[in-house]
């Protein structure tokens, strides 16, 4: 799954840089999340724990900036939620995951919905994936991928408030959030690798 | 047109002018664990050491302060982007020493974000370490909310100040406090004339009309909110340095240093010229303004602008900016 | 497009600039008869008096050097300008001393005019004063006659070495071997990546092609013929560094100085890389490469480029460079 | 005599930076003619000899560059060539002080015909002012301008061997000499006024 959402992201670098220079930032959100996910691509572990952790230890040692920041703490949520030695997750442990992940972001930054940041996207794909437990992995990834591109969509009339993007007030209104869009395009590769 | 810089792979940026600096400055810094700049020798452990961290592309800063009667080390991130939490968690453990370790942190999201994972685990472990945070910029606003301010080049001198009280042998917290004091008493602000480039993506950062300039500029390009046709040297000088003196509160019998840091190809001849004119207008209000600096402290890559920045000063700051300090990009 | 630099009238800017520059560092340096940089405080006049001269436009180059360890006087022509004579022959007069005084000169015409008047009259006058001509580009080649070869920043750690030997008390013939020897074994090449404006009629300088790049561009934006499709910074810096290791004949066992010299918008990230580069290459010939410098020390405005220096050292000139220097823009 | 020239000099300012520029020099050539037109504007002198000093000492004062000294030497070389006291000059004594002012600039540069400099134009006319002496001063000055323009123009396909612009070699072929062009323009405004 990481493999895949790393090809989709990849395929979109240019783009991400451009939205975050587009509403304010400095242009680098797409080289951030490149590096993330070829930091991740040299993850290993034996259980989803130990995964999570080195997924999160080595995107945190090669990326930089808020991204890595995020993201890590993201991963490193996810690894906390899940239970030690497992290596099959059914459907309630897969959103309990992702939920530990999106409460442990939360201690690192004071972004809700709303704020123009990935968080836009994060939170409502984390809910829907606890929302549509009972229909199967399949059919809950789907949704937290329209979660979270409704969510990146919404981004766009949005005035930043966090992250380098708020300086630029009135005008960061327009281009989606590079991090709301980023995060989409990852809860859609995930769900269609699950397709 | 082709990003037109003096590079090789975009992906080693960051490694590569790193060793360039540690082997041009081989006699004051070195690296250890790849991204973490120290003191060639180091301080006495007896002493309060001083660590920042940053994003690198801003050369000579952060890294270029390290040294005799500033900093004991900096921790570099990738270009424009902080460095993640573990490095900077490693840098503390390396310094951990019973006086102590005092972070400075500009306010920048990544930053924070970074610090305050790395300053969780460092307390978690018993590494006494304190954490300054520089938000100096005044460009959202004099009133605006600190957390809401970012950090510019302000961070400095202030870093002059606490190294050389660190070199004195002064406890965590006086050094805290005298910092603290002289974060409150500072303010920044920037302009900027012309855009630059990323040097990794090669994308275009702050694009500005060509008969237009912007005050509020951020350190990485991000809008400010104050364009306007060009406008002279003068006046820049004069709608630049009045805010300033309001938001420091500097008046008539005070003393103040004011530092002009380009931010990159704007040159020496421009920041002069620009010094003259506040410096003057300073002196007519009655201020004592004492020596101060221009040149490139903290840059946003080949982008045209500076930062003209105004410090209050106390007696002991006074002092203190006025001690040795010997590293590659900063001496006194 | 407009030009977008802050400045005022265009006719006041190096009056301007030397006033600003005069305020900011008013502890180090003054200004005397409108064009005239020296020491705040003079320095011994039993000693031999370091002098140069040279257009303004360069910041810091050459004023920024005034000071204890280096230079005495720096007399001030307008932009990209010599002084004329009759400026020069006023501080010789103001220096003269029974120990002596040496003149440095960039070999570019206006200057050695201005130079050949001033020395004849000095002469006439019983001013006791030698001259020393530096002309270390090898753009035109390593064998053109030095006649024929201009002077770039090559000046500055010439400055250095016989402005330490001045403050040790050497005597004038002495000096003028010491630095006669370091301009022998030094050289300089520069690189252009874009051209730049001319500050008082805003017309363009040096103006390249979007994907081309010139090796052996002039200290004004003069053209130098090595012109190139961009080339990276390893590519340049070793395309620069062989040449200039033949032309100074550096060579295995040898202690050299290499200074990347910033001309204007490139960026302490880019000379850092290509420092590291040049200076691996060097170490790979077996040269004992001594901590250098990179920043902008003689800039052409905003152009984007650098200049290489690479110095071959004696066993004095390597102590001359450690002696304590604390001018504006150079210490030591 | 001066302020003409001074005016037709000031009419050409960015010609003559433009050809500095062309011919591979800084680009300041205009700027520097018109400032030494300038402070040669403030000159005052009751005979000839006082007043070209004042114009050479006010030019060297105020002016930058190879042009200060140039011009600055070459004035002071006319001042030196006329007698004390002087306040009238025949053709013969204008042909001299022209003379006296050509010598005195060989002295600070090698330059000579050929080599793309002002000496380009400032040695034929000089020539030309001594060979036209027994015509009268306007039929002399008409003939100057004439040679000084032919000697400019002949600088185009020359290449530079003086000055900044010797450095670019072949390619300082081409534009006329920024030097050579504004000596021709000033050789040109004292014919006018002689007519
Ligand atoms: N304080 C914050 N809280 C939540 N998200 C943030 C915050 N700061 C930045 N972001 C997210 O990170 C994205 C920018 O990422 P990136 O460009 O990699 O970081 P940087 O700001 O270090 O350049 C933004 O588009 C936003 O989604
Ligand atoms: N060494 C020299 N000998 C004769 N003429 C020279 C010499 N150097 C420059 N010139 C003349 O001066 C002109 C350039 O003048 P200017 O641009 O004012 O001087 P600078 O070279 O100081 O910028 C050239 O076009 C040329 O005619
Ligand atoms: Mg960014
Ligand atoms: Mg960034
Ligand atoms: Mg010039
Ligand atoms: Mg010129």
């Amino acid at each position: 799954m990481i493999a895949a959402a790393g090809a989709d992201i990849r395929a979109e670098e240019k783009l991400f840089s451009e939205l975050d220079a587009a509403e304010g930032g400095d242009g680098d959100h797409g080289t951030a999340i490149v590096t993330a996910f070829n930091a991740m691509a040299k993850a290993d572990g034996d259980d989803f724990k130990t995964y999570l952790k080195n997924l999160s230890d080595r995107l945190q040692d090669e990326a930089c900036g808020s991204t890595s920041t995020l993201y890590g703490t993201w991963l490193q949520g996810m690894s906390e939620a899940v239970p030690a030695n497992a290596s099959e997750l059914d459907a309630g442990g897969v959103a309990a995951m992702f939920r530990g992940g999106l409460d442990e972001i939360g201690f690192v930054t004071r972004a809700r919905v709303g704020d123009k940041t990935l968080m836009d996207a994060l939170l409502p794909a984390t809910d829907a994936l606890a929302a549509a437990q009972t229909q199967g992995l399949p059919a809950m990834f789907a949704a937290a991928a329209d979660a979270a591109e409704k969510g990146a969509e919404a981004t766009g009339p949005m005035r930043a408030r966090f992250g380098r993007a708020k300086n630029l007030g009135e005008r960061s209104i327009g281009p989606r959030d590079a991090g709301a869009a980023s995060m989409a395009c990852i809860f859609r590769a995930f769900a269609k690798t699950l397709n | 047109m082709p990003m037109k810089k003096f590079i090789n792979d975009p992906a080693n940026l960051t490694t590569e002018l790193l060793e360039g600096f540690a082997l041009c400055y081989k006699g004051k810094v070195k690296i250890v664990s790849d991204k973490i700049v120290v003191r060639a020798t180091p301080k006495d452990d007896g002493k309060v050491a001083i660590v920042t961290l940053g994003g690198a592309g801003h050369e000579p800063a952060l890294s270029g302060f390290v040294g005799e009667g500033m900093l004991d080390a900096s921790v570099v991130g990738d270009i424009f982007a902080a460095p993640g939490a573990p490095k900077l968690l490693e840098a503390l453990r390396m310094l951990k020493r019973e006086a102590g370790i005092v972070l400075v942190t500009l306010n920048h999201a990544g930053d924070r974000m970074s610090a305050a994972k790395a300053l969780r685990e460092a307390q978690k472990e018993g590494i006494r370490v304190r954490e300054i945070v520089t938000h100096e910029d005044i460009s959202a606003g004099v009133d605006t909310d600190p957390e809401e301010k970012r950090g510019l080049a302000g961070c400095i001198p202030l870093c002059k100040v606490i190294g050389a009280a660190a070199e004195q042998g002064q406890g965590l917290d006086d050094i805290v406090e005298i910092g603290e004091r002289f974060n409150r008493q500072m303010a920044t602000l920037a302009v900027a004339m012309t855009g630059c480039t990323h040097p990794q993506n090669g994308g275009p950062i702050a694009v500005l009309p060509d008969d237009e300039m912007e005050i509020g500029m951020g350190q990485h390009g991000e809008a400010g909110g104050g364009r306007s046709k060009l406008l002279t040297a003068d006046e820049t000088a004069a709608r630049m340095i009045e805010p300033l003196t309001q938001a420091t509160g500097v008046k008539a019998g005070d003393t103040a240093m004011l530092i002009i840091n380009g931010v990159g190809a704007t040159t020496l001849m421009e920041m002069f010229i620009v010094y003259r004119r506040a410096a003057q207008i300073l002196a007519a209000k009655g201020v004592n303004v004492i020596p101060g600096a221009c040149g490139e402290y903290l840059t946003v890559q080949e982008m045209a602008g500076f930062q003209m920045i105004l410090c209050k000063l106390d007696e002991d700051h006074l002092e203190l900016l006025k001690a040795e300090a010997r590293t590659p990009y900063w001496t006194a």
